[in-house]
């Protein structure tokens, strides 16, 4: 049971040491299908987010009365309902937006960041750091998507969140908001992350055998 | 003329002749040094048991060493005179080998020689213990005792016997001038040979490069019933057991099988040669022509006495035009290199070639281009660059014997190929090898 | 895109290739991802996923049509649909052990991963989208599926064939294979408009 | 006396990759000199351009990774050629460039370098650049000057144009042959291609299952869908692709059983793409798809090892 005073590091392992796109590479489906633009990503996430946050409350909530057996077909359920909550809620306040993620909303009930966490964190921890997870994660996801959506939107269109940010003289990379650039942009993120985290975890493990030493 | 071939294979060298441009019109020339050393290790199996001790006299032609069990055979002194040394000593094999050293005192004292009889009326059942007596190997480099090769087990058949002329190895002519030289003597112990086993039917196989050898060997067949010479492709490796049973029947011997499974017997021209002398002669085998050449004043084909050594060999032929950088033993595809001159010449080298600094490849891998020559090279039809990836990677050997690697028969074509200069025949053998050593074991 | 304006020929293109699920759905990339690394599991994952594909495509047009329609339950769509996925391959699991223990010991293994494989829910959902009648659902769902496995097998082939390559280290793995997996979906281009 | 030991053979083929690498680039020469007299300088420039990128590209990053640099093998000068012979003259002079770092960095170097690339790098950065910049990809200038006598011209503005398959059977099969049509800059003069492609054959470098049954199987199905076979082997990159791009090394099969499915493969897919599809040029997909389903090939047309039966892989 972690402490109080952990909570920062609950967030904080949602969002940076375990990113779920980077770091688990869970759900990579809507990370590149929906991330032509960074607009997208944030909508995307936020949904998530909100998806993660419900079914890691009220799992957690319920994790004491759900027979272990039937758990996983309980979750589903759980997850499905915020699913649904959220794609009503989306289709009657942000149609637009609800349009452009299509069938990739109703499908975060088979995000398997969402279920990985039930299973992994929610049913095993109280509400509040369930909850505290599902929002880090959430973030982290969001962030991440953010991140490819971004990239996406600038090299492909020259713009980031519809703002015009490479001038008149760019020519859009179309590639990049089209199938292909999808992956290549998210391989490409990856490996360079993976490049960085190496980096650091080669600099820290050096420093520590320095302290032994 | 229909002309044999079998699939894959290279032409190595081919724009030079394949290296035998020096040696193919030099007669063949005896030679008997001051002192021979003598392995008893030359021939495939258990080695030889020495029964002479330092400082005994011997004749030439006497026994010095005992076959080793059945499959074994005798070790004959090349030269008389006093034995100076009996011990191990570190030649080309990977482990020390026992040595009989003799210093010739030029009198060519033979022991007494009983024969056999002649090639119609030698008695079958003697043929192949004479065989055996006169300490015969396979004279084209293996050195597979010949007598164990021509028992054939109960349950086997063999309906054709293919006399091997083809030397497709770079550089060699040895082969070549025995067959241009000698054609009858190749016949006469065919004809042994085919009566010893019981077989109808004998082919002469020889590359095209050797019109003057078929022309030579196609009057010596005349008349003699059951013997034709056949004319294969210039390709190598054409020599090697299981591609000229291919070229010249289709039959392919199985995997891990032996030529006997498809009812073949190969014999190399020397080893025929070498049975006739034996069995109408009585001689054993004390000499053997090699083809010395590559930086040498004087490149020839000598007939040497067995235990010669490469420097006695080369002086003879006038010593070396420049500083050798390598010396091997056989062709250039699968010469065994030797790190001293010193070494001798034994039963099993057909050739000794002496490279200069400036011919000697040393092999700067670069990475794979995938390329396809070494497949398209391999006459067994494996992949070598991928079993090569595979050992360097991950040393999976379970992979490579997935990939076949225990077919390999080593003949450096896919190395002779490769643009990128990798060590695919050598890191193959080695996995082979391995391979083989763990299958053993088990 | 209607079966009866095209032919089965290239509704089969149209659903295998040109909308490919993982190059232009993007749907099925975790097991795409995941158990593409030897030819025989990719093959088998394929060979799972085209058959609770059709078969789930099935019944999700039937529960569908005659449950949430006349129920005006439309809403529930997802939450349907995923039950069935799950109980689906629940029941072909257990059928497959009891009738079929060959086909279960090759496929078994991949059965319980399908359920969270998005490629299957997604079709369900594409299918309704779509307006498609009961014989289009099924083949829209082996025919995508078909894709599906094509694209594994592909990728299957080409990771084995890089697996000793030399690979930057923070590129092994997931990374080279998303890259691997835009330069095919480039590749799959060359399918665009032949359907039309 | 130092005698140096070592495994057999000792003594190997003169051949080396950058001799290979070299050969290319001779057979490509007559290409390269027939687009730079077909387009003028310009088409210089732009060979030029994704020469040198590719090549710096590949230093640097070689450099940059701690690799052992390998830009002597030439490998990345015959990438970038090819590249810049897939490219239309008018193409500003950033597109090459962009397409050769993109072909050498992400396609080759990523992968582990020369021979671990499973798709042709020269092939990737022209569909890249294709799907990127249509509007600067499709646009070719005719000739400024012309091969061999020619009326075919006189009286088209030449300006610039289309690619010649949309508009099919205004050239003579002499324009077609010689190059007098508008296309990227290495493709159009087919006698160029064919003397390379001896060279090629000649000196040993390709094998002719690839570019024979390229081109024939694009001309047998043309025929049979009822367009000119002729016609749809000398006009767009067929010829172009099937000796210089199909027959990479890294990127085709190894096996001879599976280089004739690749290259039939090919045929078929530049004839589907042609007729049906929305490019009107089929070559570069059809050779990147069938780069794809090349390690497949690889695993599937293993040959019989002699001396063991068949077995099913």
């Amino acid at each position: 049971m972690p402490k109080k005073n952990s909570m920062r590091s609950i967030f904080l392992n949602g969002v940076l040491t375990e990113n779920p796109t980077f770091r688990l590479v869970l759900g990579t489906c809507p990370a590149i299908a929906v991330t032509t633009n960074a607009m997208n990503g944030v909508g995307m996430g936020i949904a998530t987010t909100f998806v993660l946050l419900g079914s890691n409350i009220v799992i957690s909530m319920l994790r004491n009365f759900i027979p272990n057996k039937v758990r996983i077909p309980a979750f589903v359920v759980v997850i499905c309902t915020f699913v649904t909550i959220i794609q009503l809620m989306m289709q009657a306040f942000v149609p637009a937006l609800y349009d452009a993620l299509g069938i990739f909303l109703p499908l975060i009930v088979v995000n398997c960041i969402i279920l990985a966490r039930a299973e992994a964190f929610a049913c095993k921890n109280g509400v509040l750091a369930s909850a505290v997870d599902g929002l880090g994660m959430g973030v982290g996801f969001t962030l991440a998507l953010i991140l490819i959506g971004g990239i996406r939107e600038v090299l492909g269109a020259g713009t980031f969140l519809g703002m015009n940010v490479l001038g008149a003289g760019f020519e859009p990379v179309l590639l990049m908001i089209l199938p292909p650039g999808g992956f290549i942009v998210y391989g490409l993120a990856l490996g360079i992350i993976n490049a960085i985290g190496n980096r650091r975890s080669k600099v820290t493990a050096a420093g520590k055998e320095g302290v032994q030493a | 003329m229909r002309k044999y071939t079998f699939g894959g294979g290279i032409h190595p060298l081919s724009d030079k002749h394949e290296g035998k441009a020096p040696t193919r019109m030099r007669e063949i020339t005896d030679f008997a040094p001051d002192q021979v050393t003598i392995p008893m290790d030359m021939h495939l199996g258990a080695p030889s048991v020495p029964i002479v001790a330092k400082g005994d006299y011997v004749k030439l032609g006497q026994v010095i060493a005992t076959a080793a069990g059945p499959r074994g055979i005798p070790v004959h002194a090349s030269v008389s005179g006093t034995v100076s040394d009996v011990g191990l000593r570190q030649l080309a094999g990977r482990v020390p080998s026992m040595t009989i050293v003799i210093d010739n005192d030029h009198k060519d004292d033979w022991v007494e020689l009983t024969k056999v009889g002649g090639v119609e009326d030698a008695p079958k059942d003697q043929i192949i213990p004479a065989i055996q007596q006169a300490g015969i190997c396979g004279l084209g480099g293996a050195c597979f005792p010949t007598h164990a090769k021509m028992i054939i087990p109960e349950g086997k058949h063999v309906d054709t016997l293919i006399i091997n002329g083809a030397e497709c190895e770079t550089f060699l002519t040895s082969d070549f001038r025995l067959m241009v030289e000698h054609p009858e003597r190749i016949i006469q112990g065919t004809r042994l040979a085919m009566r010893a086993m019981d077989i109808d039917r004998a082919i002469i196989g020889i590359e095209d490069n050797k019109p003057e050898a078929i022309e030579a060997m196609s009057k010596a067949v005349h008349g003699h019933q059951g013997i034709e010479v056949a004319v294969l492709k210039t390709k190598y490796p054409q020599g090697g057991e299981r591609y000229i049973i291919s070229a010249l029947l289709k039959r392919e011997v199985p995997s891990g099988g032996l030529p006997l499974d498809v009812h073949v017997v190969v014999l190399n021209v020397g080893t025929v040669a070498a049975i006739s002398d034996a069995v109408l002669e009585g001689s054993p085998l004390i000499t053997r022509i090699v083809t010395v050449t590559g930086v040498v004043q004087n490149p020839s084909n000598l007939r040497v006495r067995v235990g010669t050594s490469i420097k006695d060999a080369v002086e003879f032929c006038g010593g070396y035009t420049e500083p050798p950088a390598r010396i091997f033993y056989g062709g250039s595809m699968t010469g065994i290199a030797v790190p001293e001159d010193s070494f001798p010449i034994t039963k099993a080298n057909n050739g000794v070639v002496v490279l200069g600094e400036k011919q000697v490849t040393d092999y700067k891998e670069s990475p794979c281009i995938r390329c396809g020559r070494c497949v398209r090279a391999c006459p067994t039809r494996l992949n070598p660059f991928q079993i090569k990836d595979v050992l360097d990677n991950m040393d999976d050997l379970d992979g490579a014997e997935k990939l076949h690697i225990t077919d390999c028969c080593v003949c450096g074509a896919c190395s002779y190929v490769c643009p990128a200069r990798r060590t695919l025949s050598a890191s193959i053998k080695a996995g082979r090898d391995v391979i083989l050593a763990r299958r053993m074991a088990k | 895109m209607r079966l009866n304006d095209v032919g089965i020929f290239l509704f089969f293109v149209n659903c295998a290739l040109v909308n490919n699920f993982i190059f232009s759905r993007f749907l099925g990339n975790c097991p795409y991802l995941g158990v593409s690394n030897k030819l025989s599991t990719a093959t088998g994952m394929g060979i799972a996923v085209t058959f609770v594909m059709g078969l789930s495509s099935l019944f999700a047009y039937i529960v569908y049509t005659y449950l949430l329609v006349p129920l005006e339950l439309q809403y529930l769509e997802t939450i349907a649909f995923i039950l069935i996925i799950a109980a689906l391959v629940q029941f072909v699991e257990m059928f497959m052990k009891k009738s079929l223990p060959a086909l279960y010991s090759a496929l078994g293994i991949y059965l319980p991963l399908i359920t969270t494989n998005c490629a299957v829910l997604g079709v369900t959902l594409v299918n309704i989208k779509a307006g498609y009648n009961m014989i289009e659902s099924v083949l829209s769902g082996v025919f995508g599926a078909l894709g599906f496995l094509l694209a594994i097998v592909l990728m299957a082939g080409i990771r084995e064939r890089i697996e000793h390559s030399d690979i930057p280290e923070a590129f092994k793995g997931f990374p080279i294979c998303l890259i691997i997996a835009g330069m095919m979906s480039l590749a799959f281009f060359g399918f665009q408009g032949l359907v039309k | 006396m130092k005698l140096r030991v070592a495994a057999a053979p000792h003594l190997v083929t003169r051949e080396s990759t950058r001799m290979l690498m070299l050969d290319v680039l001779i057979a490509l020469l007559p290409t390269t000199a027939a687009g730079i007299y077909l387009f003028g300088l310009r088409a210089a420039w732009v060979l030029c351009a994704s020469v040198v990128a590719a090549v710096v590209s590949e230093f640097l990053w070689q450099k940059l990774m701690k690799r052992p640099v390998r830009v002597g093998d030439l490998s990345a000068v015959v990438t970038g050629l090819i590249l810049g012979l897939n490219l239309p003259s008018t193409v500003p002079l950033w597109i090459p460039v962009l397409g050769s770092a993109m072909a050498i960095i992400l396609v080759k170097e990523l992968f582990g370098g020369i021979g671990h690339n499973f798709m042709n790098p020269a092939m990737f950065a022209r569909a890249f650049l294709l799907a990127s910049f249509p509007a600067r990809m499709i646009v070719f200038a005719l000739p400024e000057r012309l091969l061999g006598a020619s009326q075919a011209l006189s009286g088209v503005d030449a300006v610039a144009s289309a690619t010649p398959l949309v508009m099919q059977g205004n050239w003579s099969y002499m324009d077609l042959l010689l190059g007098n049509i508008p296309g990227t800059i290495g493709e159009v003069s087919k006698i160029a291609i064919l003397i390379g492609f001896l060279y090629l054959l000649f000196v040993g470098t390709i094998r002719w299952e690839i570019p024979v049954l390229f081109a024939g199987s694009t001309a047998l199905l043309s025929w049979i869908v009822g367009a000119d076979p002729l016609a749809a082997v000398l006009s767009g990159g067929v010829l172009f692709g099937a000796v210089f791009m199909a027959t990479d090394y890294a990127t085709s099969p190894v096996y001879t059983a599976g280089k004739c499915i690749y290259a039939i493969g090919c045929g078929i897919m530049v004839v589907v793409i042609r007729q049906y599809g929305n490019y009107p040029e089929g070559v570069t997909f059809a050779i990147l798809l069938m780069n794809c389903v090349t390690p497949l090939l690889d695993r599937f047309t293993v040959r019989r090892v002699y001396g063991t039966v068949k077995k099913h892989a």
